[in-house]
């Protein structure tokens, strides 16, 4: 009996130390400010988990842009320094790391996560320690209905504009020629959904009816009979909310059942480079939008095109960019306010200043409404004669749009 | 209302999904039938087989059906190993509870090693075939779905061959049916028991194979797989193949023909609610033996 | 019912009060007929042997009247009260306490919290009530020290012997106050010295007021405890009566001997 | 090993009493100066997601440490608790915390029907419903996006509106410690009970339990309610305190299973033993994301300590520790008061009986 409770006594004192070295291990990187002390930037990102190929697509995009602008001298002479942390694509790690970064490691800014399901979260953590919070990839619609204050997105568009651009194409058609009925298929996904029903809802007001409307969830992997319902339904156009694979899924799908839209739009799927490959080079006439392309002519992409390719052996896609902007809207807001720290009047300047001012990035210039949603819009590309290339807008097209589209 | 030829084309997707079920679900129950297990990780050698089937493509362009000649003798030796080192070391008389957690704990290390070798990308073998298919009485059905259905029959065939007709077959049923009785007959019941398993493994291996060629997989992809067919094998009567294999298209179909209407999240949901109504009306399963009354 | 409550009343010889009583009991696995409409009485009061070769639907009898599992078809009543499909616990309830082939204990728990384990509150409160109370843990303390064991309570059950674990279970069958005992081989495995004890403990129970059911294959015991013996063959009785008589019954021989 | 019950077989000498006691109340102290010793709000953080694992096994131990029945769907309820909780708020518009207990409640009624499908089989069924659960929650969370946000979560208002982001993790640090401390409370209380007794006794043997007249079907049930209600008392308290809820994270196996690696680790037949583990797991989780952050590895490092757990001690580290100090105590001891000398002898004759047992045990596996 005396031996049991000795056991008891050792597990207590055992708890005792773990908790305390947990809470003793803590080592703020200082926040005082001198010109030696490297400007810290504080990110999660999923590494791991559901969302980490595009977390790894951030990651890189970070890393090229903290690599130039030290290059370039730093941030108001100060070097600048990433702490990246994995959230494994969980919403309670994203939380919890933010708090670290900002509570335990006192990073002088932070820079947001991947995905609309981790940007949420976390930025509540930012908003509510008063931190300024750009973020690369929370282009859903609820992200900028929570009311918060300090978060910008670093993009050109919002999921819901992205096809902006085709849907006034598609409506200043005569109406003889356009697509009449049209097929929807979205992921359950905030992002991938809000592309879709963007477009969904301003094909609808412009009278073209709505045929199919299936939503499936992230893990599915055969589409064979999501493909069979559109397919039935024997629309006119198939638009797909999609993200990278359930995109090449569902167009295989569809092509396994000899379906044969005049118009196909896919978000996300097309623009990766190994899209073509994987849906056996059928990709002929397939729209997607695009926020990025890297033979945009705006200067900072130039540059960030070259030394991007240099470092990590490829170009640069969307993903990489959107953080590099990220990147280059922080930097902005540093230079104009002059400072660079947690200090709530630092942060505050920081917010007030992106309020009212544009900045030039590498997706073009953005400004932003007050709740932080980008005010431009995404060109739209078209697999044409084997490669994808941008025929909407007018202004930037590379080449005519193609309509009807040929068969796949 | 949906028109008629979508309502066959859907009937015939149900019957290629659900024969890719009943293989699978064979494979749990023959686990089930000869140590009491409900192997978590089934699912999760499935994912395993597939990725071997997809980088033996990706390598070697070698067709992925070819790597079936590694990947089933090779899962089978894993299942006599996993039956012999593993689940015998388990107390008889939590055998049931903790196997779960056993086979839980592989299915984790073979998905955290699967991320951590191929990460978690999303992978597809791209064939030549990949998006042709032919026209069957009026529906279109995929060449590499048609391919994976043939498997998954051909498979189950053999198996209900083997266990019918061969002396194997026999001490393995004599097994399932009544472990001390069977022993009483001089049957080696924890050898069969061993083959049992690597028979159930090797199930996996050509389910993972006949996956591989016409869907998408990821290290996390086998979490979908194991709740269907754990409510497969209960509502066809733990224990019993027949019983799985009736349950397995019954429901493949019927989550086909549901998609017609419903979602497809929702369509999904109708393997929980047979497996609920029959754990609540009829325990023992609605096409099981006996064995299920216990359990 | 306890130990204290003196002898049992007196009922003549030739009209026994009925115990357990089944009616056409039958019960199959798969294409086995373990029981066939087997119809017996056992009489209240007394000793009573139930005897068979091996496979003749002895346990499956236990086991359908005790509820652990559920005959095809028939009825089981005791002292007049119908208990066909009646889950296990109701049956233990109404004053039928068994023990196993295989002995069966709490193998983790200790000696006493096995007795402990069989105490059969009847409130709400009595349920939540704190387990062990000094009158339950002197009444088990008191079986324990009846059975001869009471200086290993504290010791798990799964350390003691196998007949220790007999005298165990017993007792803690004791524990739950039953009326009818039934026992399932209870001198399988023990040596000569613990069958003798376990003979003398049957009989100071039944003369204390218990009722017994005994399986049992070693004919000695059977023959010099019992008042009434059943003797089964493939799944129902083929004779019955009282030892002297079931000794020279040619159907009993018949069953035993392959005759 | 011995528990509280075990009192019940000696006789106490107070000094032992005291001991406990004191820490006892060294433990309470510690946890509660804890926040104010914090450096920062995160720590705090780490604190509250250890706690919340501490509720979150104690909570499972109610089924897997008295019944033996493993639970892998536990995420179920506290998912269920979560979202219940949440949605009270937003769409009923109850106070926060009355809609903490009314989602408890909820979840206590919903748990009668499932565990009545899942404990009227014994063994396999059961964990196939418990997993089940949590999967077809899974989707129907997912896909009933009107009224449960679906993927596009839900958001609970905070509970406290005006209070600064620190302020807030302290007091949720109380609330959970507070629910860990009823959540230990009533499982000491059901473990010395009559009631107890009798779980305990249908995890060592149903059948045997049964026919000494333990209603095992009903106890199990109401055990299983039990469990449930307090993991969804943990999933409706997380919810208030981190706002955001998405059906993916609160529908989660791997979040069930750790549940039970923590109980099973700690060990599930002492009152303390989920706490320890969850303290252990918990950081564990914590030094291998900072160390192993960006690669899968934890789920193999989970899954090899789940293995080793259930195949090398399956009563968890708080017995084996105790199996060790207590032969390191034998061979040194000379005062091993509780060893009296009819227990020696029934040692001696234990050691007689071994060969019997063996060969009844091997008996009873065929």
């Amino acid at each position: 009996m005396i031996r049991t409770h000795r056991l008891q006594g050792g597990i207590a004192a055992a708890t005792l130390a773990l908790v305390l070295t947990a809470s003793g291990c803590s080592s703020g990187s200082g926040s005082q400010e001198s010109s030696d002390d490297p400007i810290v930037i504080g990110v999660s990102l999923p590494l791991t988990g559901d969302f980490s190929e595009p977390g790894k697509g951030v990651e890189r995009g970070y890393k090229a842009w903290a690599k130039i602008i030290n290059a370039q001298g730093g941030l108001l002479g100060r070097k600048v320094e990433l702490k990246i942390l994995d959230d494994q694509s969980n919403a309670d790690r994203v939380v919890s790391d933010y708090e670290q970064l900002i509570g335990r490691d006192e990073v002088d800014l932070v820079f947001g996560p991947f995905s609309t399901r981790l940007v949420v979260p976390s930025a509540r953590v930012a908003e509510e320690y008063g931190m300024l919070f750009v973020e690369p990839a929370g282009a859903a619609p609820e992200v900028f209905t929570q009311g918060f204050e300090n978060l910008f997105y670093a993009a050109p568009a919002v999921a819901d504009d992205h096809y902006n651009h085709l849907a006034e194409y598609i409506l200043a058609m005569p109406e003889s020629e356009r697509p009449r009925t049209v097929a929807y298929a979205a992921m359950d996904d905030p992002f991938a959904q809000g592309t879709a029903y963007g477009l969904k809802d301003k094909l609808e007001k412009g009278g073209i009816r709505t045929v199919a409307d299936e939503v499936y969830p992230p893990n599915t992997t055969d589409f064979g009979n999501i493909a069979a319902k559109i397919a039935d339904s024997g629309a006119d156009m198939v638009v797909g909310g999609t993200q990278y694979q359930d995109g090449v899924n569902l167009i295989v799908a569809l092509q396994q059942l000899d379906y044969q839209p005049k118009m196909a739009a896919f978000s996300t799927a097309p623009t990766e480079p190994e899209f073509a490959k994987a849906i056996g080079n059928k990709t002929e006439g397939i729209l997607a939008p695009t926020g990025y392309t890297q033979k945009a002519d705006y200067p900072s992409n130039k540059e960030f095109v070259e030394k991007y390719t240099e470092q990590f052996g490829e170009a640069p896609e969307e993903d990489e960019a959107n953080a590099y902007t990220t990147g280059q809207v922080v930097a902005a807001a540093v230079e104009a306010a002059e400072c660079a720290s947690q200090d709530p009047d630092c942060q505050g300047k920081l917010v007030e200043w992106l309020r009212g001012n544009t900045v030039q990035t590498v997706v073009g210039p953005l400004k932003w409404d007050d709740k932080g949603r980008p005010q431009s819009a995404h060109m739209i590309q078209q697999w044409v004669d084997g490669e994808i290339q941008i025929v909407l807008p007018e202004a930037q097209q590379e080449t005519g749009p193609v309509y009807p589209k040929p068969k796949w | 209302m949906p028109s008629a030829s979508l309502v066959f084309q859907s009937v015939v997707l149900g019957v290629l999904l659900g024969g890719l079920y009943a293989l699978l679900a064979a494979g749990l129950t023959l686990y089930f039938g000869v140590m009491r297990v409900v192997m978590i990780a089934h699912s999760a050698f499935l994912i395993l087989a597939a990725y071997l089937a997809w980088y033996a493509h990706r390598e070697t362009g070698i067709d992925p059906l070819l790597t079936l000649f590694v990947t089933v003798p090779l899962f089978f030796a894993a299942g006599v190993a996993m039956q012999r080192l593993l689940l015998t070391r388990l107390r008889p008389a939590t055998l049931t509870m903790m196997s779960v957690l056993l086979t839980f704990s592989v299915a984790l290390v073979i998905e955290g090693l699967l991320g951590y070798v191929f990460s978690g990308t999303q992978r597809r073998i791209r064939l030549g075939y990949s998006s042709s298919s032919i026209e069957f009485f009026g529906a279109r059905v995929a060449v590499v779905k048609l391919i994976a259905f043939g498997m998954a029959a051909l498979a189950l065939l053999g198996l209900y061959v083997l266990m019918k007709h061969s002396r194997f077959g026999q001490a393995l049923r004599a097994t399932i049916q009544h472990r001390e009785a069977a022993q009483l007959l001089g049957i080696d019941t924890d050898r069969i028991a061993g083959y049992g398993f690597g028979l159930g493994l090797a199930t996996a291996a050509v389910g993972g194979t006949a996956l591989s060629l016409d869907t998408t997989i990821y290290p996390s992809l086998h979490w979908h797989w194991i709740g269907p067919l754990m409510a497969i094998i209960v509502v066809g009567g733990l224990g019993s193949v027949p019983g799985a294999a009736i349950a397995a298209m019954t429901l493949g179909m019927l989550q086909s023909l549901l998609q017609l209407e419903l979602s497809t999240t929702w369509a999904q949901t109708v393997f929980y609610v047979a497996l609920f109504v029959t754990l609540a009306v009829r325990p023992q399963g609605f096409f099981g033996g006996r064995l299920a009354q216990r359990f | 019912m306890s130990e204290a409550e003196g002898a049992p009343e007196v009922v003549p010889d030739h009209e026994p009060e009925p115990s357990l009583a089944t009616t056409g009991l039958t019960k199959a696995f798969g294409g086995v007929t373990a029981l066939d409409s087997a119809t017996v009485t056992f009489h209240h009061g007394k000793v009573n042997a139930l005897i068979g070769p091996n496979g003749s639907g002895k346990t499956t009898f236990f086991n359908c009247v005790t509820g652990m599992i559920r005959p095809d078809a028939g009825r089981v009543a005791y002292r007049g009260r119908d208990l066909t499909g009646r889950p296990s616990h109701r049956i233990a309830r109404a004053g039928i306490g068994r023990s196993f082939q295989l002995c069966r204990v709490f193998p983790r728990m200790t000696v006493l919290d096995n007795l402990l384990a069989a105490v059969r509150p009847r409130s709400l409160a009595g349920q939540l009530a704190r387990a062990g109370g000094r009158e339950e843990t002197e009444r088990a303390r008191g079986w324990l020290a009846r059975m001869g064991i009471e200086h290993l309570e504290r010791a798990e059950a799964r350390q003691l012997s196998w007949g220790q674990q007999k005298l165990l279970e017993l007792a803690g069958v004791l524990m739950s106050e039953p009326e009818l005992i039934l026992l399932d081989e209870p001198a399988g495995g023990v040596n000569p010295a613990l069958i003798d004890r376990i003979c003398d403990l049957v009989r100071e129970l039944n003369a204390e007021g218990r009722t017994f059911l005994i399986v049992e294959h070693n004919m000695d015991m059977v023959m010099s405890l019992s008042d009434h013996v059943v003797v089964f063959d493939c799944g129902r009785p083929i004779a019955q009566g009282p030892p002297s008589l079931i000794q020279s019954d040619e159907r009993v021989l018949g069953a035993y001997l392959g005759v | 090993m011995r528990r509280d019950s075990d009192t019940l077989s000696s006789v106490p000498f107070p000094r032992r009493g005291l001991l406990h006691l004191g820490v006892l109340l060294a433990a309470v102290a510690v946890a509660v100066s804890f926040p104010s010793m914090a450096p920062s709000p995160y720590e705090i953080t780490v604190g509250i997601a250890i706690l919340n694992y501490a509720v979150l096994s104690t909570s499972w131990n109610f089924v897997g440490g008295f019944t033996g029945y493993i639970s892998l769907g536990h995420g179920a309820f506290a998912g269920l608790g979560a979202y219940g909780t949440g949605l009270l708020v937003v769409e009923a518009e109850l106070p926060p915390f009355v809609a903490l207990f009314v989602a408890g409640a909820l979840v206590a009624v919903l748990a009668v029907p499932v565990g009545y499908a899942a404990l009227r089989v014994r063994g396999a069924s059961f964990v196939i419903v418990s997993i089940a659960l949590v999967l077809v929650l899974l989707l129907v969370f997912q896909s009933w996006a009107s009224f449960t946000g679906g993927s596009r979560g839900l958001v609970v208002p905070r509970p406290f509106p005006g209070m600064l982001r620190a302020e807030h993790h302290r007091t949720f640090y109380f609330l959970f410690l507070a629910l860990l401390a009823t959540a230990l409370l009533v499982w000491w209380a059901i473990d010395r009970s009559r009631f107890g007794m009798g779980l305990k006794a249908i995890r060592e043997d149903e059948d045997k339990a049964q026919s000494l007249g333990t209603p095992t079907y009903t106890y199990k049930l109401v055990v299983f309610v039990v469990s449930a209600a307090f993991t969804a008392l943990a999933g409706g308290l997380y919810a208030l305190w981190f706002g955001d809820l998405d059906p993916v994270f609160q529908f989660s196996i791997l979040s069930g299973s750790y549940m039970v690696l923590m109980a099973l680790l700690g060990g599930v037949r002492h009152l303390y033993g989920p706490l320890l583990g969850a303290v252990a797991v918990g950081y564990a989780l914590e030094y291998a994301k900072v160390e192993y952050g960006d690669t899968p590895l934890h789920l193999v490092v989970a899954g090899l300590l789940l293995g080793v757990v259930v195949t090398f001690m399956p009563d968890g580290v708080i017995p084996a520790v105790g199996a060790l100090l207590g032969r390191f105590r034998d061979s040194g001891g000379t005062s091993i008061r509780e060893v009296t000398a009819a227990e020696l002898r029934g040692r001696r004759e234990q050691s007689e009986g071994t060969e019997v047992r063996d060969g009844e045990r091997s008996g009873r596996s065929a």
